[in-house]
């Protein structure tokens, strides 16, 4: 192929004795976009990272343009043609959105300094190209929401106009909207030519989006199909390495009899402007989810559940008939809840402790003798959760950090599966979560349900609604706009919701 | 009267060197402004000190002097001495009283203050400027009576362990100076040096690892903490061997009590009276020289008496020389101790 | 400072587990240290000579104690100096008045737990940042220290059990060192062993998702803060006891070498890395260096240069790293 | 409204800062009016200008989320290379003046190597360079001394009028130094570096080169204030510098400038520094014992810092809370 514009060959990086990539090669043309598959430890961030210079090949060879290079940082990358946006952003929250966008590339008058008006003009009509004229260019990113930050983090490497654009999941924390909003993005660019990497692990953004698709199993290239002969089987097969039994044929819990004492009542909470008013209740045995566009309040709502908020909060919150409104994470699990964190990194897990320590941080109590600690039964308890929830991982005592972003999820839900509450708040649990993965959280929550548990799930992804909840509560301005439950549950009746008084529905 | 009596102060302040020079100003009418810049403050000698100075500025014979007494305390910190100082000329004093951050920085600002008329005397920590008036005890004096005290004991072949205090400290220098100049014509006595800091603690400490390497010593050049030398002797069963040191009522205390021939000659924080003495005789319009000496006092284990050299009922680190007899300085304790 | 260290490449190093290097490294560097003191004086063979190490090896090992919790949990104490100075003061002087020794021991651990309180409500409550905390209340301590010596100079009766603690031999192993051999397996089997070593840990890996996890963030760190401040007000107290008094300065010389010694024990500054174990090694390593250069008897000046390019040289071949 | 609110807060620290100084100063002219002299402000402002300065380079350094406890040292080392080598002769002294700020800038690249290059962390490597610079200023002067020209000292401790030269300095390192680096590229890697190292890596900063800049221009900052030392006590002294190194810190904070890096302005510092400097004075001149001083200034200091701690406690979630202290 005579056009390629990267070409990677034989790429191989090893950790230590992990070898997280091993002899992958990948070509990638102007104007194709490349999907990138591989459940979570595939590898994928593994080659993003070689390919942008952030880390360096134990063996293999990059060529950019034809040009072999031997990238050695990320600057280098830059200059050779390739941005990226990796899995974890990568942003300065003291920073405006100029500033970040064109760091490093301001525009600059005689003296060298910096001149803040060019630069915000530049990026102003940055924005505009990408076709997110609604972030305001002086903006500090610290006050963004994540999907904002994560198209400021595209602005950003479109800022190199580079002719290789890497995207890793960049939709994982996208709603649907701003998915849409993205990939129209991603179109416009492979409309002027750039050749553009694209990893996600929801396969209806690969199938709507990619030219070709390459997949990874444990750091090898096990395949690589243009567009049409790409199915969904084939792929999950191959990712997988067996064949899966039919995904999402388990029909979710039931919905727990009306006489049901519910095991949680909110009445009329507010959160100055974030919540307005919220009321709901959760039986025992139920699955609620909490849905609408982003940043209408569903996260809100369950930070303010389990006790985030210091101050402001107002309105009753009743747990088996107590009032049990917290303002503190502790008084929340005292009251019986439990909390899984979408937002791994900052509140989910310790990245430099042992994985079983991570596990067992809840249930230290339950875990000591005298004054310490059974590591007999901790050893018992951590290699069960390792067990019933397939965490890769080369042992119990790895760092949290050393593992794949996937599995570094399932171990902060195994963390609070070992200390068993009667509540779960689950926060966008698979969020960068493969498919193999998240089959197992959804199995756990659906175990939890039978278990007699009360489950409140916000998820970003929709597809989750009607596979596991009996009952969907819509946010729309901190308020809840309906419900729908049973076989209502599905795409066009939430959006409806969502959308109801603009009136408009999106695609 | 007794302060300014010439006679008296000719028997206080001696010449440092043959060809001092006597200073005067121009007379003026009391009762004085005075104001002491104090740096370091916080140690023992530098917290008796401060009493030292507040007591005696309201002995009678003295308040009658003094119309107005003011203390400023910098700390370590030579810019803010300076700054302190240039606020004193601007508040019109008549005499400032030194005990200075650092030997040389605050030359500039004193020969500022004098261009102004006031009278400066520095004391303890001396300033190098030759336009004020210097008051100290002569510390390379002092370094030599402790070493010619401990040649006269230790018997020849041993090795003498010097603790001295603080590195790059002219006092320090000078001490080691004239405890040099004795031993130098001693070539069979071997020298260690150490520092101590003048500090107990780390007397005993760098004694205690002296010790442990060195097994011929046979006597111990210390200076103030060195309390701190004896202890680390006691307690590793060294041999008990002469020493001198300042007049810590520690040391005092234990040379006493374990009867080790020993020698105390001691910076006395009553200097401070002397030097509020010099600036009023000055004022007064007596001559003194530029640089002063005050005559010292040495004092062995045998002359020791308790509650008149030393007091076992006050803390070892008490600085037992709080009168200068000599200059009329008689400081009753229960002053300096409140 | 958080996880995405994955980002960076470029730090291959010595190809030893981390865990292995932390808790090695330590030793072997105290095993450098003591051969060069051995090549630079052969005394430092004799039991003599390592047993007066050891005696100040204990000070500083006993105050690391605190140290390394605070540390551990990504904090720092720098209170201990005046700590030290004010109980050592204080407790004595109130034992001359009542000569108990559970007065002075009291008076020592009460100053302990106020000033841990203290740092306690400044560094969790007001989350003022620990350094520059903690080294304002050493200046108010100090402060303290001065205003009441001022009003009570010290004296220099001092309780027996704190000479016996500081001077006392138990056949011939310093008592000081038993001390500080009983509370370093207090402190390791507290960190190893129990649920609030791994909460201290998880504290330093980051607060929020202790906090998250249900962790009570406050006893935890009044817990370390009090015990760094009891710690510090014991060594104050057995330090009265090594010179037989006390006195204004006592405890200048434990403001950054206690923490020295932590991080040459290989605890990240950072925090949830490390141990105590590393620290007994890093205590000793400090004193063995300063005792090393005094025989060597160069000029101050050297020394303070000698010093300063060992521990540099320690720190930046084996540990203490930035993860940066 | 809520935008202005941000801006406040943001500036909170140099706000009582200034408070603080217009209050002091007013307290000092109260009781000795002729402070408002030529004289009199000249000495405030020589008495603040050392510090201001080392401040300066400590927040350049901060605002990387490092510390420098080298400053001191390094302060003392010009100090005492200065007042060594510094002749009558015009050519002399701007010889000595350029090597001195070249020794300060080394001293800051050594700073910088340890750091950046050998991934020490900031505090231990800084607390052993500091006695690698101590022990050589002590080598190079045993024992304070060496002189200073009357004609370089006067330069910059004299005054114009009511404007003390010093302060023509202060604002001579800023011109010429602070605000081209904090309008370049450089200022803006520093503050980057300082927020998140790690996207500062992978958005292609060079950062070992930024880690280093902003330890070289602490020294250059601390040559700076060792140079006015030196013509402030015309001579050289091996421990002159030893109280900057903490204070730094304590200015710097009080002028709001934050430890986690990120964050800060030139203004708070120096107000900080302004403050620290002159209360010492004033407490003296108020008539306050020594024994209450330390006291008392330890007790300001935790009193700003308290105060700016309560203001956090107002924060909505834990997560704003505990993720500011973290970093
Ligand atoms: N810094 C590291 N140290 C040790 N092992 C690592 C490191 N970074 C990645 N790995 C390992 O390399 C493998 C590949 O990880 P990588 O992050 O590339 O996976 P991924 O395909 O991006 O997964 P995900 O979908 O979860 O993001 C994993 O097994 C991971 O544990
Ligand atoms: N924070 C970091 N973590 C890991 N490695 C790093 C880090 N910073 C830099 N490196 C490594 O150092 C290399 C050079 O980095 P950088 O460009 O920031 O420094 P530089 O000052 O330009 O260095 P040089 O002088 O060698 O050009 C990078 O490619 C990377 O391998
Ligand atoms: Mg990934
Ligand atoms: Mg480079």
């Amino acid at each position: 192929m005579p056009d390629a514009v990267l070409r990677a060959e034989n790429l191989t990086k090893r950790y230590g004795g992990i070898t997280a990539l091993e002899d992958v090669s990948l070509s990638l043309a102007a104007g194709e976009v490349l999907a990138l598959l591989g459940a979570n430890g595939a590898g994928k961030s593994t080659l993003v990272k070689l390919l942008s210079g952030n880390i360096l090949p134990d063996g293999g060879s990059i060529a950019i343009g034809g040009e072999g290079r031997h990238l050695t940082s990320p600057r280098m990358a830059f200059e050779a043609g390739v941005a990226t946006v990796h899995q974890e952003l990568s942003l300065f929250g003291s920073l405006t959105v100029a500033q970040n966008v064109l760091i490093g590339r301001e525009e600059r008058g005689r003296f060298g300094h910096i001149r803040e008006d060019a630069s915000l003009r530049r990026t102003e009509a940055l924005l505009a190209e990408i076709g997110v004229p609604d972030i305001a260019a002086d903006a500090r990113v610290g006050t963004l929401s994540l999907a904002q930050r994560q198209l400021v983090e595209i602005a950003k490497a479109m800022s190199f106009d580079p002719r290789v654009l890497i995207l890793d999941e960049p939709t994982s924390a996208l709603g649907l909207t701003d998915v849409h909003r993205l990939l129209t993005v991603v179109r416009g660019l492979r409309a002027k030519g750039r050749a553009i990497i694209f990893i996600s692990h929801r396969m209806e953004e690969i199938e709507d989006i990619a030219d070709s698709v390459t997949i990874l199993r444990s750091g090898r290239k096990v395949g690589a199909f243009p567009r049409h002969s790409f199915t969904r089987e084939r792929a999950l097969e191959l990712m997988l390495g067996e064949t899966q039994q039919q995904l999402h044929a388990v029909p979710p819990p039931p919905a727990p009899p009306d006489s049901t004492p519910p095991i949680l009542q909110v009445a009329d909470l507010r959160l100055d402007g974030r919540l307005n008013g919220v009321s709901f209740d959760l039986r025992p045995g139920e699955v609620l989810g909490l849905a609408g566009l982003e940043g209408q309040g569903q996260k809100d709502m369950l930070f303010a559940l389990f006790g985030l908020f210091r101050r402001g909060l107002r309105g009753d919150v009743i747990i088996r008939g107590q009032a049990r409104r917290a303002s503190r994470p502790l008084q929340a699990i005292a009251a019986g809840l439990a909390f899984i964190p979408d937002d791994r990194k900052n509140m989910g897990g310790f990245m430099f402790l042992p994985i079983a320590h991570n596990v067992t941080i809840t249930i230290l109590n339950r875990l000591r003798r005298f004054l310490f600690l059974d590591s007999r039964q901790e050893k018992a308890v951590v290699s069960a959760l390792i067990r019933q929830l397939a965490i890769k991982c080369s042992s119990a005592d790895a760092p949290l950090g050393s593992l794949s972003g996937g599995n570094q999820q399932k171990v902060i839900a195994a963390k609070w599966l070992a200390f068993e509450r009667d509540i779960y708040l689950f926060c966008d649990p698979t969020r960068g979560v493969d498919a193999g993965a998240r089959e197992t959280i959804y199995a756990t929550i659906r175990d939890l349900a039978a278990a007699g548990k009360g489950i409140i799930l916000y998820s970003t992804d929709m597809v989750e609604f009607p596979i596991l909840c009996s009952r969907v509560l819509v946010f729309r301005g901190g308020k809840i706009a309906g419900a729908v439950s049973g076989a209502e549950i599905n795409e066009e009746s939430i959006l409806a919701l969502s959308f109801r008084d603009t009136g408009t529905v999106a695609a | 009267q007794s302060l300014t009596d010439p006679a008296s102060l000719a028997q206080c302040f001696v010449k440092a060197t043959a060809d001092t020079p006597m200073m005067a100003a121009k007379h003026k009418a009391g009762p004085y402004k005075i104001a002491f810049s104090n740096s370091l403050y916080g140690n023992n000698w530098r917290t008796e000190m401060l009493n030292i100075a507040s007591a005696y500025v309201k002995q009678p014979d003295v308040a009658q002097h003094i119309s107005s007494f003011k203390i400023f305390n910098s700390g370590n910190d030579v810019s803010q001495q300076i700054s302190q100082i240039r606020s004193m000329i601007l508040s019109g004093y008549d005499a400032i009283v030194v005990d200075a951050a650092s030997p040389t920085g605050l030359d500039s600002v004193i020969n500022q203050a004098v261009k102004q008329g006031i009278v400066v005397v520095a004391f303890d920590n001396t300033v190098g400027t030759l336009k004020a008036i210097n008051v100290n005890e002569d510390q390379t004096e002092m370094g030599r009576q402790w070493a010619q005290f401990l040649v006269k004991q230790v018997p020849a072949n041993k090795t003498i362990l010097m603790v001295r205090g603080l590195a790059g400290a002219t006092v320090d220098n000078d001490q080691v100076d004239g405890a040099k100049s004795v031993f130098k014509d001693h070539p069979d006595l071997k020298l260690v040096e150490v520092y101590g800091g003048w500090d107990v603690g780390t007397n005993q400490k760098v004694t205690a690892d002296a010790l442990a390497t060195h097994h011929d010593i046979g006597g111990v050049w210390g200076t103030e903490g060195a309390t701190g030398a004896l202890q680390a002797i006691l307690q590793v069963h060294a041999p008990l061997v002469p020493m001198t040191g300042e007049s810590d009522n520690g040391f005092m205390m234990l040379a006493t009590e374990n009867k080790i021939p020993a020698t105390v000659i001691g910076q006395s924080p009553a200097l401070v009276a002397v030097a509020i003495r010099a600036a009023i005789a000055t004022l007064s319009g007596q001559s003194l020289p530029q640089s002063a000496n005050v005559p010292l006092t040495a004092l062995t284990t045998d002359e020791m008496k308790p509650d008149v050299d030393y007091f076992p009922k006050l803390p070892g680190s008490f600085v037992t020389n709080i009168s200068i007899p000599q200059c009329g300085v008689h400081i009753p304790v229960t002053d300096v101790v409140k | 400072m958080s996880a995405t260290t994955d980002l960076q490449p470029g730090r291959s190093g010595p190809r030893l587990s981390a865990a292995v290097r932390r808790g090695a490294l330590p030793w072997l560097i105290l095993a450098v240290v003591y051969a060069l003191c051995v090549i630079a004086s052969a005394d430092f063979l004799t039991w003599h000579t390592i047993r007066l190490q050891l005696i100040q090896a204990a000070f500083i090992g006993l105050v690391a104690i605190g140290e390394t919790l605070a540390i551990l949990i990504g904090h720092i104490d720098l209170s201990i100096p005046w700590t030290i100075t004010l109980t050592g003061i204080f407790a004595t002087n109130l034992y001359a008045a009542h000569p108990h020794e559970w007065v002075a021991f009291g008076a020592a651990i009460g100053i302990g737990v106020a000033v841990g309180l203290v740092n306690m409500l400044g560094v969790y409550v007001l989350r003022v940042n620990s350094l520059i905390w903690t080294l304002s209340i050493n200046l108010m301590l100090q402060g303290l220290t001065l205003i009441y010596t001022n009003a009570a100079a010290p004296t220099t009766v001092v309780p027996p059990a704190a000479k016996f603690l500081a001077l006392g031999m138990v056949g011939e192993i310093p008592m000081a060192a038993v001390l500080w051999a009983v509370c370093a397996v207090i402190v390791i089997g507290a960190l190893r062993f129990t649920p609030f070593g791994r909460a201290v840990y998880a504290i330093g890996s980051n607060e929020l998702v202790a906090l998250v996890s249900g962790i009570r963030l406050g006893r935890v760190y009044a817990a370390v803060f009090i015990t760094s401040g009891v710690m510090a007000a014991l060594v104050g107290l057995l330090l009265s006891g090594y010179s037989s008094q006390a006195y204004l300065g006592m405890g200048d010389d434990y403001l950054l070498p206690p923490v020295a010694a932590v991080v040459i024990g290989g605890s990240r500054l950072a925090g949830g890395e490390g141990g105590y174990g590393g620290s007994i090694a890093g205590a000793m390593t400090v004193i063995l260096l300063e005792a090393m250069l005094i025989t060597l008897n160069v000029s101050q000046g050297e020394r303070e240069i000698v010093f300063g390019a060992i521990l540099l040289a320690l720190a930046f071949l084996f540990l203490g790293r930035s993860r940066r | 409204m809520s935008k202005m609110r941000d801006r406040l807060g943001e500036h909170i620290g140099p706000l009582c800062c200034a408070i603080g100084v217009i209050a002091v100063v007013a307290l000092y002219a109260a009781y000795q009016p002729a402070i408002l002299s030529a004289f009199g402000i000249a000495s405030l402002a020589n008495a603040s200008v050392t510090l201001a300065l080392a401040a300066l380079g400590q927040t350049v350094v901060l605002m990387t989320g490092a510390l420098d406890l080298s400053i001191g040292s390094e302060i003392s080392l010009v100090n005492c290379f200065a007042a060594t080598f510094m002749g009558d002769g015009t050519t002399s002294i701007v010889l000595v003046v350029i090597a001195s700020l070249l020794i300060g800038v080394l001293a800051g690249a050594i700073n910088g190597v340890v750091v950046a290059y050998g991934r020490v962390a900031p505090l231990i490597a800084t607390f052993c360079t500091s006695f690698v610079y101590a022990g050589i200023s002590l080598t190079l002067r045993p024992q304070p001394g060496g002189s200073i020209p009357d004609s370089f000292a006067n330069l910059l401790t004299g005054n114009w009028g009511l404007l003390p030269f010093s302060a023509v300095l202060l604002l001579l390192a800023v011109l010429v130094i602070w605000l081209p680096v904090f309008r370049s590229r450089l200022g803006r890697f520093i503050l980057a570096y300082g927020d998140n190292p790690d996207s500062a890596f992978a958005s292609g900063i060079p950062v070992r080169r930024v880690g280093m800049a902003a330890y070289m221009l602490a020294g250059l900052f601390a040559a700076i204030a060792g140079l006015f030392l030196a013509a402030e006590t015309t001579s050289g002294d091996p421990s002159i510098g030893n109280v900057y190194t903490l204070n730094s810190l304590a200015a710097a904070v009080l002028g709001g400038v934050a430890l986690t890096g990120g964050r800060g302005s030139m203004i708070g510092p120096i107000l900080g520094a302004i403050l620290l400097s002159i209360i010492l004075n004033v407490l003296s001149v108020v008539g306050i014992s020594a024994f209450w001083q330390d006291f008392i200034e330890g007790g300001i200091l935790i009193l700003v810092l308290g105060l700016a701690g309560i203001r956090l406690l107002r924060a909505q979630s834990w997560t704003s809370l505990l993720g500011r202290s973290q970093s």
